[in-house]
């Protein structure tokens, strides 16, 4: 298992740095160096007289890959404990690996539900939400704002779409809103307006979309194009929170709403630090992706802190004791509703108003009023 | 009744467009595939590679991306003579068991091109909006994209352009020739390597326009290209190869069927039926669309 | 009664009609000709009879069974070899492989199959090239490969489409002398040859046909002395 | 016109031509015999450059051609109607007889070179818009001669005009053969058709094994006792 | 006969053998893992491509049913994967069959083609079955052995059958028909060889052989989704590279191919950073232009001419 050499604490962590997702690999590894100076200046880095040193290794969006990366870490640099996943895919085959190795397992996105539902002990979701939990404040909101009638659903067949739609629709059924349409579909089309057209004939009250960063654009624009109003368009985060989403849909983002697990002016302590400042050094805007891994160094930092000895489960039990307020709010590991060391998480509503995201719910953090229903297409 | 009308209005026209777009970019794997017969893995990295140029002239000096789209061409014209000259033509001259380890080079430099412009510009998604790209007309309460339109049009347009080079002017023939003999090009004094060079460059420039056209409606990033090479495939084959009227076809019979499959099945099933349209068409059809339409 | 019989066979590419109504019938034993302009249909008869493609119409009798519809490879179990005008060597192989291929119609064991690779190469004095690859033959031997190949799939009847092409004179009697050999073993051929001085010295009867249509059939002499072959086939010179 | 000095090839390690030399003059008609397999077709693959030579010269109009790239050659005037005849077989016969007449001057007389092969081959003009794959083997033949003789060649080789024609077509190549040689264009030509070759050629070199055995007349080797015996069996 | 390919074979097996006991480290161990997976797809993929000539573009399929069929086991009655061991060849040979009855009546690049489409097909029907197949959920299922040393004995075990089939298929009768009908088709069926028969007696076993390697996959990765099972370019794109790396139509080609591409994958993207890639495909590159027929082709070659030894089944080692 993890043993520990000398004169480092090796913390291994494993991103998709080329591939189709390393355009989120790349933005959690700055965080996580951002993060790690800021720790580094502070002296959280050094315990004892040895040095945390953060090993990143690209998983290239593969989980055969994953595996070997994590076969590298722990049985070859024989890190002291792992971090990173961002596609469930990679993330379920880390912690899968990362459990048989007695190596704890911190993850940062990956959110597919069953992870952390194992039972596996050395396994740690802080920063991320399962999937079908993204929807936590936007349920409430529902309660009491929207009150649909009917819904559409709308998703990316990918993991993270099933599951959270699959957990949105179950809400529904419990509830006794009306699925008027629920489909797949598989991303990087060019084209939605066949679905679309056909969503439209079901009339919904409102329709709720998990989608991939340029789908979700896609999709908004096509709406406009076929002039489909609907009371209130939501999204399932990913797409729908990013920068990208706005600056290619332009004015056809105004009122889309979504969920969301972070947001840069949302009032935790160092959420709007950490997104100027990111902003300045790499001259991009993050998303909530970025905040997870620097809110994620900074559990890592004060778990090996406090550690009573660096072996596995030593830094296992100082896990699991984990409580600190992070710029995501404050992270426990705890065990509920079926899941292992799973943090409970903070959700919100967000909006889109004329390019920039508004939290909108829960109304004790809201940073501007909801718009709802949203005007029609003819009347903006 | 009336409602059921316009839906299906609507998936018709926009599986004509989405199959113009699909033929657009199909169009120089006609060139490279169809005619040259190379198996062009790395088809789609050059249409990104396109999009590409196109995105820097339109961030960095203002240029609308339909007139980027001659500086594009150009570009890539020149990639692909490079890639043709230096790297293809070796394999072409060797006699090896399968001719498919051309495969093999061009996803090799699929893999170059892609994580090369990574390197480059990250993965982040950019796009270029543009005042039309949202422009739409409408015909009663069915919608119809502007830049879809132009798209098509400019495809349908050097669908007929290419269809003329291969078959009217001397190197257009020379091109073909090439490809079905290269020995005797030679005697009837075909300089084969500049013409092989020169139909990649093509190709390459072709997949750029492609490429250029749909930038103001979609989006880029380094692997955008993956999305199209498997496509142009089965359009070049569906039309029949070497048929440039084949593959513009080909292409509108893909976005048909996708569309119609995304209405009345559903839209994760779209694909599914474009493939089983495809492979429908070929047992009943050996020779593609091309043994109906006869170039 | 004839070996194989051809009974009003058709056949049409598109508007043209390649072969047309034609009937002949080959005895057991003979070297039957066919001759024809270029463009006339031989070859589409070979091909009908190989079944490279379905007949448009009429019926085709091997030993007095039908054969115009089995499938190809069917056609050569039963034992009707044939060669190719434009050759089709298995190219990356070598002769001994090629020919090989064709033995392992009759047996399974490869020792077998080389064994008598062996000896049909030998009989085909293609000995000085039995481990050269096909693809570096010129293409005379690659006919003469093609005979070898047909040969060890133990025809009763072979089809030969101008093996003789591309021979001087001397070669052509090497060649001459090899189908007659072949015959000798039992072998009914066909053969469609345009070099007259092998067809005439060769052939027990022949065929001459013009767009599709029979024109003349009968011993050699006859047949070359026909007006319509001369007409049609032979020329002046040949008068 | 052609000289070829003391050439070698080999494909990959395995030599054909020992040494071979000689030359065609101006106006010429000159023949290449040789049985099965003496290199008659690597020595004219040489010429038009397809192979490399490993040692040696080749010549045209004074001009060292031993290493140009066959494109280069062909536009000196050297046009090879090869062996097999390797015609362009999804392209119609038109284009096919098109694709002969690339460069300048033959381009320019395209369409009365194509009406005059038309008249010799009237099959070729009946078949003009079918694709060439769909010839037989005879009217592939005519298609090749006439694709070369599209190009107005200097020197025109021929490797085998009269493989696979109808008796009445290879005594009507023969002569247009000889029509063409007598409009100026020097001709080099390979044949089995000894006979008939040999009595129209001015001169005719044998190759044996890869080796120039001798040379002389068409009608010295045709009385030469050991040509009648390897090659016309008498 | 113990000429110079038995020895050397029995070199190799006697290295292949030992080599868990030499390198101890489960790092390495792992990727020998990978390699021995790779190798049996590229040595299967070689039976219908390198040496039939039906070069196919859809193998990920027969990868997938295989993997699945594991998968399934677990998810639905809860049965040890390892019995996908003996389910999932099965099944990747049933699914061979409509795809061999619609693929083979195409040639050249219309049947590569048809190949890839239908290859995608049964990925987008694993992707959007989500009541049978979990969808793009994907199947996790618990390792039941955490040794490496016994998958890798499982996995050799694999590897060893696969190539010994091919090797007894490729040197029987059959071998020379597979050859004949890649050499020419026309020719073949001139011979009296059925090429649809036999082209699906080479398309069966690679089935089998690519089924049970994505069985042994899902044992061994524990973690499958139809994205990565069924994926066009990972898998069915990745196997050509191997086999093509390596040597088409050789015996030991597809296991050279498949260690080159995992070793030196591994190697770079440990070594290079998010160059890693980029590297990789330099080095593909410079392979294939330097060695078009592929390391093991190669050096055939060589071999024929410095040897001049009369050739084998041409193209075999
Ligand atoms: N696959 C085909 N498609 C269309 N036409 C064809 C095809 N095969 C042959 N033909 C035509 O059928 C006719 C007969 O051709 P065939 O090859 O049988 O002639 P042949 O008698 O063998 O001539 P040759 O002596 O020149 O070989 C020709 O006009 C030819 O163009
Ligand atoms: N591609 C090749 N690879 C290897 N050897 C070859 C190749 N082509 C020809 N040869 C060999 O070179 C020698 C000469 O061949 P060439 O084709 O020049 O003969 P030729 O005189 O034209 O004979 P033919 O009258 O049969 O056409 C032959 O022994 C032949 O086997
Ligand atoms: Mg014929
Ligand atoms: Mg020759």
């Amino acid at each position: 298992g993890g043993g520990v050499s000398s004169d480092a604490v090796k913390v291994g962590v494993i991103l998709p740095l080329t591939g189709s997702e390393a355009m989120f690999g790349e933005m959690e590894k700055n965080s996580f160096d951002m993060a790690y100076e800021e720790l580094k200046a502070e002296g959280k880095t050094t315990i004892g007289d040895k040095e945390i040193v953060l090993m990143y290794e690209d998983d290239q969006g593969r989980q055969d890959v994953a595996r070997s990366a994590t076969e590298k870490l722990v049985n070859q640099d024989k890190v002291a404990m792992l971090s990173g996943g961002y596609s469930s895919a990679c993330t379920n085959v880390i912690a899968g690996s990362a459990q048989t190795l007695n190596t704890p397992f911190l993850i940062v996105t990956g959110s597919s539900d069953d992870i952390t539902k194992q039972g596996w002990d050395f396994v740690f979701r802080g920063t991320a939400a399962p999937a079908s939990m993204y929807t936590g404040a936007f349920w409430d909101m529902m309660e009491k704002v929207v009150k649909p009638q009917s819904v559409a659903i709308i998703f990316e067949n990918t993991d993270f779409g099933t599951s959270s739609s699959k957990g949105f629709r179950e809400e529904c059924q419990k509830r006794g809103i009306n699925i008027v349409f629920d489909q797949a579909y598989e991303h990087g089309a060019i084209d939605f307006k066949p679905m679309l057209a056909n969503l439209r004939s079901t009339n919904p009250d409102m329709i709720f979309a998990t989608s991939y960063v340029m789908d979700a654009s896609m999709i908004v624009k096509q709406m406009k194009e076929l002039n489909f109003d609907t009371k209130l368009f939501v999204g399932n985060g990913a797409g729908y929170t990013m920068p990208e989403f706005y600056q290619n849909a332009g004015a056809a983002s105004d009122f889309v709403a979504s969920t969301s697990l972070w947001v840069p002016n949302v009032s935790w302590q160092g959420a709007s630090e950490y997104y100027e400042k990111y902003k300045q050094k790499y001259g991009k805007e993050p998303d909530y992706h970025g905040a997870q891994a620097y809110a994620t160094m900074y559990v890592i930092a004060d778990a090996l802190n406090r550690a009573e000895d660096l072996s596995n489960t030593g830094i296992q039990s100082a896990l699991k004791d984990t409580d600190i307020q992070t710029i995501m709010g404050p992270i426990k590991f705890v065990d509920w509703a079926g899941f292992t060391n799973q943090n409970e998480p903070n959700t919100y509503v967000v909006q889109w108003t004329d390019g920039k995201l508004e939290v909108i719910w829960p109304e004790e953090v809201k940073s501007a009023d909801y718009v709802y229903p949203v005007p029609k297409w003819s009347e903006r | 009744m009336e409602d059921a009308w316009i839906k299906f209005g609507q998936t018709v026209i926009c599986g004509i467009l989405l199959g113009g777009m699909y033929s657009l970019i199909a169009i120089g794997m006609t060139l490279i595939m169809g005619v040259m017969k190379i198996v062009n893995l790395a088809h789609g990295a050059l249409v990104m590679v396109g999009m590409y140029v196109v995105y820097i002239c339109a961030t960095n000096y203002g240029i609308d991306p339909y007139i980027g789209m001659f500086i594009a061409m150009p570009v890539l014209f020149f990639l692909g003579c490079l890639i043709q000259k230096y790297m293809i033509n070796r394999l072409v001259e060797v006699d090896s068991i399968l001719p498919e380890n051309q495969v093999l080079l061009t996803v090799g430099i699929m893999l170059v091109l892609t994580e090369g412009i990574r390197l480059f510009f990250k993965s982040d998604y950019r796009s270029v909006v543009t005042s039309y790209s949202s422009d739409t007309l409408y015909i009663g309460a069915m919608s119809i994209s502007v830049p879809l339109v132009i798209g098509f049009i400019i495809a349908m347009a050097f669908t007929f352009l290419l269809h003329m080079f291969l078959t009217k002017s001397d190197l257009g023939k020379s091109i073909r020739a090439t490809a079905q003999d290269r020995d005797a090009a030679i005697f009837m004094g075909v300089n084969s390597s500049k013409i092989t060079m020169i139909t990649f460059g093509l190709g390459a420039a072709l997949a750029a326009a492609g490429g250029s056209l749909l930038l103001p409606l979609f989006y880029l990033f380094p692997d955008v290209g993956h999305l199209f090479t498997a496509k142009s495939f089965i359009i070049t084959i569906l039309g029949g190869l070497g048929s440039t009227w084949g593959a513009a076809i080909g292409g509108l019979v893909i976005g048909l069927s996708e569309s119609l499959g995304a209405t009345y099945i559903s839209m994760g099933y779209k694909d599914v039926v474009g493939l089983v349209m495809f492979i429908l068409v070929l047992l009943f059809l050996p020779g593609g669309i091309r043994s109906l339409v006869k170039r | 009664m004839g070996i194989l019989e051809a009974r009003g066979i058709t056949k049409r590419f598109g508007g043209l009609t390649a072969v047309n109504e034609l009937s002949f019938a080959v005895d057991k034993g003979e070297i039957f000709g066919i001759i024809g302009p270029n463009g006339s249909g031989k070859t589409t008869v070979f091909n009908m009879i190989s079944r490279f493609f379905p007949i448009t119409a009429g019926e085709i009798y091997f030993n007095d069974r039908r054969i115009d519809a089995l499938p190809a490879h069917e056609i050569c179990k039963i034992g009707i070899g044939r060669t190719f005008q434009v050759v089709k060597p298995l190219r990356r192989m070598t002769v001994q492989e090629n020919v090989m291929a064709g033995a392992f119609l009759r047996t399974r064991n490869i020792s077998k199959a080389r064994r008598k690779a062996k000896e049909i190469i030998n009989f085909c004095n293609l000995d000085d090239y039995r481990s050269r690859a096909a693809m570096g033959l010129p293409i005379p031997l690659r006919k003469r490969l093609e005979i070898a190949r047909a040969l060890a799939t133990e025809p009763v009847l072979l089809l030969l489409d101008e093996t003789c092409a591309g021979l001087n004179p001397k070669e052509s009697e090497a060649a001459i002398d090899l189908i007659r050999r072949i015959r000798d073993t039992g072998v009914t051929i066909i053969i469609i040859e345009h070099i007259m001085k092998v067809m005439m010295g060769i052939s027990d009867r022949i065929l001459a046909i013009n767009f599709g249509k029979e024109i003349a059939m009968g011993k050699p002499q006859e047949v070359a002395n026909h007006p319509e072959v001369i007409k049609a086939y032979l020329g002046e010179a040949y008068a | 016109m052609l000289r070829v000095t003391n050439i070698d090839v080999a494909y990959k390690d395995v030599q054909v031509l020992w040494d071979v030399t000689f030359e065609v003059n101006q106006g010429e008609f000159v023949a290449l015999l040789g049985a099965n397999g003496a290199g008659k077709t690597t020595t004219l693959n040489a010429i038009s450059g397809l192979l490399k030579v490993k040692k040696g010269s080749i010549e045209f109009l004074g001009k060292d051609i031993t290493q140009l790239p066959g494109y280069k050659i062909a536009e000196l005037g050297i046009i090879h109607v090869p062996e097999g005849r390797r015609l362009f077989p999804e392209m119609t016969v038109r284009e096919n007889l098109e694709m002969g007449s690339l460069f300048p001057e033959a381009k320019a007389k395209r369409k009365d070179t194509m009406k005059k092969i038309f008249e010799q081959f009237p099959i070729l003009e009946e078949k003009q818009y079918k694709e060439a794959g769909t010839l037989s083997g005879g009217q592939q033949q005519m298609l090749a001669l006439g694709r070369g003789l599209m190009a107005l060649p200097k020197l025109l080789i021929l490797d085998e005009p009269s493989l696979g024609l109808a008796p009445v077509l290879v005594t009507q190549i023969f002569e247009q053969i000889k029509e063409i040689n007598n409009e100026g264009v020097t001709v080099l030509q390979v044949e089995q058709n000894v006979v008939q070759t040999l009595k129209m050629c001015h001169r005719a070199y044998v190759l044996e094994n890869g080796k120039i055995y001798t040379q002389g007349t068409g009608e010295k080797l045709l009385n030469d006792e050991h040509i009648k015996q390897a090659y016309l069996g008498i | 006969m113990l000429n110079k390919n038995t020895l050397m074979t029995i070199v190799f097996a006697l290295v292949a053998v030992a080599l868990p006991v030499i390198i101890k480290a489960p790092y390495q161990q792992h990727i020998l893992i990978l390699v021995i997976i790779w190798a049996t797809i590229g040595t299967a993929w070689n039976l219908l491509s390198g040496y039939a000539g039906q070069v196919s573009f859809g193998h990920a399929a027969f990868f997938g049913v295989g993997a699945y069929s594991a998968g399934l086991l677990t998810l639905h009655y809860g049965l040890s994967p390892w019995w996908g061991l003996a389910l999932g060849p099965v099944m990747a040979m049933l699914i061979a069959l409509p795809i061999g009855a619609i693929a083979f009546r195409l040639r050249g690049p219309y049947f590569a083609l048809a190949t890839l489409a239908l290859g995608e097909i049964f990925r987008l029907m694993f992707l959007n079955m989500t009541g049978f197949t979990n969808g793009a959920k994907g199947i996790l299922i618990m390792p039941a052995i955490t040794s490496k040393i016994a998958y890798y004995y499982i996995g050799l075990g694999i590897l060893a059958a696969t190539l010994l089939v091919t090797y007894l298929i490729v040197h029987s009768k059959i071998g020379y028909y597979l050859v004949s009908i890649r050499e020419d088709q026309d020719a073949a069926t001139s011979l009296g060889i059925p090429t649809t028969f036999y082209k699906n007696l080479a398309l069966l076993p690679s089935a089998l052989f690519t089924g049970l390697a994505g069985a042994f996959y899902m044992n061994y990765v524990t973690f499958i989704d139809p994205d990565i099972v069924f994926n066009l370019t990972d898998i069915s794109i990745m196997v050509i590279l191997v086999v093509m790396l390596g040597g088409v139509a050789t015996t030991w080609g597809p296991t050279i191919g498949a260690a080159l591409y995992i070793i030196m994958g591994e190697l770079f993207r440990t070594t290079l950073g998010s160059a890693n890639v980029l590297v990789f495909g330099v080095l593909v590159c410079l392979i294939i232009m330097f060695l078009p027929n592929g390391i093991a082709g190669e050096l055939d070659i060589i071999k024929r001419i410095t040897q001049r030894k009369k050739a084998g089944l041409s193209g075999g080692v």
